[in-house]
């Protein structure tokens, strides 16, 4: 078990977002996490990360914690596409990134400054990140975004390569992309329902009567 | 941790990184002084030292917001908190690259900007040495306000205002130091308080700057 | 034949190169020449004594300091009015020299002042306003290496250059309104009260010379640089896109 | 040899300080240039001339 | 017609992209511009907006000019759902809000600060900006990027109307946006050639025999 | 027009905004200055109206880079430039709205902070009638600085460097009528050149400023 996340609750702003999250993550699976805008899977992706604590709930992680790449790519606009990545490379300890540029087709714009790039290029690139991290449990929100049909391709390609190392992938997205062998959870029926009066357990829930 | 001090360094020596800029500014505000005062001798040399640390304050401040609000626009910042580094390494290698980037290159040019505001002769050694006391210091409670303040758009003059409070010791006992040296007294004691904000910030501060970032991450 | 050929780069680059050793030989003779008689073979002044020898570097770059920057305003026009890529090129090449020259116009200045006014530096008008000219150099050239595209950083420039100048002036008027100052007036002039006596002027004019053609040199060499950076940027396009 | 009297550090000074600026004015513009014609000519020897 | 594009020429950083592209868009009608990352998409439309300038080429554009959408939404962060859209409303002259905000559902979150709306709930403000800006043509980039199912359906719809009541929307976009009548133009056979030695008009290209 | 003017007050006294802090900032940058060059009344009196300028001028210049990098960022200034209004009026009303949250907040609040500096009694009238007349200036020229760095990342200090040397002019008329003023001299010529140099920026400079922010987002 690489990942087990059980009755998880968690919150944006202050404010109940889900409830009673579970599932679990085994070595070589993905899972998928759909529901409509605003649901909360970015929130529910940031507490996995340990970004944000949770309200309640327990997670089992990788003794030594996941991959995350959200929204944006932690991409520096003045550094080169080597040495973006060679720099994530070297926080975790790595030092090959031929075959992360390679997996995402970057040789060709390896001297090009970040800035340069179009949308998509510069999500591969944040992409290719993952894969010079070295970490079994990856966490992505909405990976996709501005990718076409070919990058989609290599993303899955390098998804399958990474779960059949022994890693897995907990992913938000809301189109399809191709991973057929990977589970899908609705997050829709763990929207927070209101705290019955006096039942929470945060400080917002305290105040039912107080102001009799 | 290394790998991120190169890059800071890096980062700030490419174009429009910002390295010279705060020099530059040094330059102008020691310069705008006397327009505003008036060209006299005998004043400017007077409030040379105080006008110099202040100077040197304030491009200090301004560079401030760069520590930390590029990489979190850019999503960095979410990545090194979740990355295998320790989240006070980060911010120390921060505060390091930024008072090399800063405090270091102001501190060699004041000298030749005293000469601009007529610092009397005997003033320019107290002057350096007080500077290399004090800017480590600015630098670090410099990080510190920075992390607070990392979660807010264009959060700039809020930061300076939440950090000038927290540099005016390091500002009295530099300026002190300085002006005693300028005027032949004994600059003992300003010099050892000097060192010792400096010496007790670098030592704690940044284990509250790391604190305060994982707070404005979540 | 119209200037307005050398906005293409390949005529540009046959016409200096044909130039280039003919300026640059004028521009080193002239130079020794006026350097050397006016620091070997000139008297002092009765009241200078030896450092009336500054004299020599120290007008004409203060001259220069100027002119740079009044041809980078005349190239940066002539960029905005009929885009004419050489011409913000050069303006672009001016600038570092520009700027030598006002720093040495002023820490030749400020060298002299110590012995003449016992001070390195004075709030004089005319020191004040070269100070300011230095701090209109940082600005152009920092823009230049802010902004990567070169079309948009020569548009930027050049209307900086243009505002500029207009401020440049004002600044001219409120510094010299602001302190009546210690320092000379032109003594080239043809007041007679104030003009140098002959021994100094003519090594003075012969260096004045070797400035102005050590500065054509210089735009000349940098502006090849520019241009070839420009054709580098093509080239690798190119083989990008290819 | 000139004489240059009780001014002779003022003198030099300035020459030295201008020399030093100038000399450094050059060499930068001599080696920038021979630097990007050594990258335009790897260019162009990788390219074919005219790409 | 509304848009008249007629072998056009852009360029990004100096650089020819794209070469001889050309079509014709009229009223009612709906193009789709597809092509793979970093084909010139965005650069393209900035071009049509007016943001650039073409290197060659003409183009016919409705009088009063194009509502252009691009990656960024022009949001303020502090302010409220409402507030920002009668921002927009009012700079194009138009005043009543209602009818976009409901076209977009969301009413429930009008008085909610932009900085407080999940990815796709911004984006969807975005959207709603169009409808307030009174244009005949709508230039979209990537316009469904991080929306659900149920929102991108609420796109097709709002295009749908917008084309039915005599406008045209010209789109770039990598995913299916359900919108069968629109016609598709793939940017990949307009990519530009180097120019020919000499052959070019701009001043990168005169160089050729510069240095011989 | 008026609805951006509207706008970009709201936003500026919006949590956040950043209205008030360049007074505060001004107010820092006063309470430092003692700090610095020591307490003594007489010194302080002789460089108060300076120092009241330069630190209304510095307070101003930290202010700019809100004027368009975030409307920049969040992609409205892309929205504004293809919007029915021309972009000569969309800068008039940034530098007006600038003004508006920043010069005159400083105007009104620098005969407060004079009392900390000894300001003498009949400065207080110029000192205000000055910052009057010059911050419209300091608004306008500081705006064509934000346009010109419109593009790039945290231009914040590439901008100071460009806009100070600007400034200059404004300043030193600014400043001498101040001091003039306290000292009882006659203040009319700086006076009429500070309200020119205000009259012609505000009536060129925008036609610059437009000129500057379609170059930068091609
Ligand atoms: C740092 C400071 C100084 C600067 C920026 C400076 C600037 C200038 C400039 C721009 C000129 C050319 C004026 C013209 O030809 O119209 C000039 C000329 C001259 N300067 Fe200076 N100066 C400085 C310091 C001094 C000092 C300290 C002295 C000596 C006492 C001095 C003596 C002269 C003389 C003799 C001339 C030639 C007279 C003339 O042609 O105007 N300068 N200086
Ligand atoms: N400043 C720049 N200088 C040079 N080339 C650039 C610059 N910016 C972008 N490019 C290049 O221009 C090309 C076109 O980019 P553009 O953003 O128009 O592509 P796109 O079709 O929108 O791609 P995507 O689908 O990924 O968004 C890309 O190949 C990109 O790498
Ligand atoms: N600071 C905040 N305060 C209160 N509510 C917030 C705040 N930020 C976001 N929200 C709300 O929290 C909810 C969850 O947002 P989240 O970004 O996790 O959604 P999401 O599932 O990722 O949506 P999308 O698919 O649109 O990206 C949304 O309804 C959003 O409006
Ligand atoms: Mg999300
Ligand atoms: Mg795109």
């Amino acid at each position: 078990m690489i990942l087990g996340v059980h009755d998880l609750a968690v919150t944006r702003g202050g404010i109940a977002i889900l409830d009673g999250v579970g599932f679990g993550l085994r070595a070589g699976e993905a899972l998928i996490l759909r529901g409509p805008n605003g649901i909360g899977k970015t929130t529910l992706l940031r507490t996995v990360a340990g970004l944000q604590p949770p309200r309640a709930g327990r997670m089992e992680l990788p003794p030594e914690g996941a991959a995350y790449a959200g929204h944006a790519d932690g991409l520096k606009a003045t550094l080169s596409v080597t040495e973006n990545l060679t720099f994530w490379a070297r926080i975790y300890g790595q030092s090959d990134i031929a075959p992360a540029l390679a997996a995402m087709e970057l040789e060709a714009l390896a001297g090009r400054p970040a800035q340069n790039l179009s949308a998509g290029q510069k999500r591969r690139l944040g992409l290719a990140r993952l894969l010079v991290t070295g970490r079994r449990l990856w966490l992505l929100d909405e990976p996709t975004v501005s990718l076409d049909a070919a990058s989609v391709g290599l993303f899955a390609k390098a998804v399958r390569r990474h779960l059949a190392s022994g890693g897995a992938a907990l992913m938000a997205t809301h189109i399809d992309l191709g991973l057929d062998e990977a589970r899908v959870l609705d997050l829709t029926p763990f929207r927070a329902k209101p705290a019955a009066p006096g039942q929470g357990g945060g400080f917002d829930d305290q105040f039912d009567g107080a102001f009799a | 941790m290394l790998a991120l001090l190169l890059r800071d360094l890096r980062l700030a020596t490419r174009a429009g990184g910002g390295f010279g800029l705060s020099l530059a500014f040094f330059l102008i505000v020691t310069v705008l002084v006397p327009f505003g005062v008036g060209p006299e001798g005998g004043i400017l040399a007077r409030i040379a030292p105080g006008i110099l640390w202040v100077g040197a304050l304030l491009s200090c401040l301004l560079s401030l917001d760069r520590i930390f609000a590029l990489d979190r626009e850019d999503g960095s910042l979410d990545l090194l908190a979740t990355a295998p580094i320790p989240l006070e390494g980060v911010v120390a290698a921060k505060a390091l690259a930024h008072w090399l980037t800063t405090g270091l290159p102001l501190t060699l040019g004041a000298p030749v900007l005293g000469v601009l505001l007529h610092l009397p002769g005997s003033g320019f050694a107290w002057l350096t040495l007080s500077l290399l006391l004090g800017t480590p210091a600015l630098s670090v409670i410099g990080t510190f306000g920075a992390a607070l303040t990392v979660g807010l758009k264009r959060g700039g003059l809020l930061l300076s205002l939440l950090v000038l409070p927290l540099y005016i010791p390091t500002l009295i006992f530099g300026a002190e130091a300085a002006r005693r040296g300028s005027e032949g007294l004994a600059t003992a004691t300003p010099l050892l308080m000097l060192a010792g904000i400096t010496a007790g910030a670098v030592a704690m501060l940044p284990f509250a700057s790391a604190a305060a970032i994982r707070v404005n991450l979540r | 034949m119209s200037i307005w050929e050398y906005a293409n780069p390949k005529k540009f680059m046959q016409t200096s190169s044909w130039a280039l050793p003919w300026v640059t030989g004028l521009a080193v003779v002239t130079l020794l020449t006026g350097l050397v008689w006016g620091f070997f073979f000139t008297p002092d002044d009765f009241r200078q004594g030896a450092t009336v020898k500054i004299i020599y570097i120290h007008v004409p770059s203060a001259m220069m300091a100027i002119n740079a920057w009044a041809m980078m305003l005349v190239t940066s026009l002539i960029w905005l009015i009929r885009r004419h890529h050489v011409s913000v090129l050069a303006a672009k090449a001016a600038a570092p020299i520009g700027m030598t020259m006002t720093l040495i116009a002023l820490f030749t200045g400020a060298i002299w002042g110590q012995p003449m006014w016992g001070t390195w530096w004075a709030w004089d008008p005319r020191l004040t306003s070269f100070l300011i000219l230095f701090l209109f150099y940082l600005g152009y050239i920092a823009l230049w290496e802010a902004v990567d595209d070169p079309d948009t950083a020569a548009d930027l420039t050049s209307v900086l250059c243009l505002v500029g100048s207009v401020f440049a002036l004002l600044s001219r008027y409120a510094v010299l309104f602001w302190n009546q100052g210690l320092h000379q007036g032109a003594s080239l002039s043809l007041d007679k009260e104030e003009h140098v006596a002959d021994v100094f002027a003519w090594p003075l004019w012969i260096s004045m010379a070797g400035f102005v053609l050590l500065f054509i040199t210089l735009v000349l060499l940098r502006t090849r640089t520019e241009i070839r950076s420009r054709r580098l940027r093509a080239l690798e396009a190119r083989e990008r896109m290819a | 040899m000139v004489e240059l009297g009780k001014y002779a550090g003022t003198v030099l000074g300035a020459y030295g300080v201008t020399l030093a600026l100038l000399l450094g004015l050059v060499w930068m513009t001599l080696r920038q240039g021979a630097k990007m014609r050594k990258r335009l000519e790897a260019q162009e020897k990788r390219m074919g001339r005219n790409g």
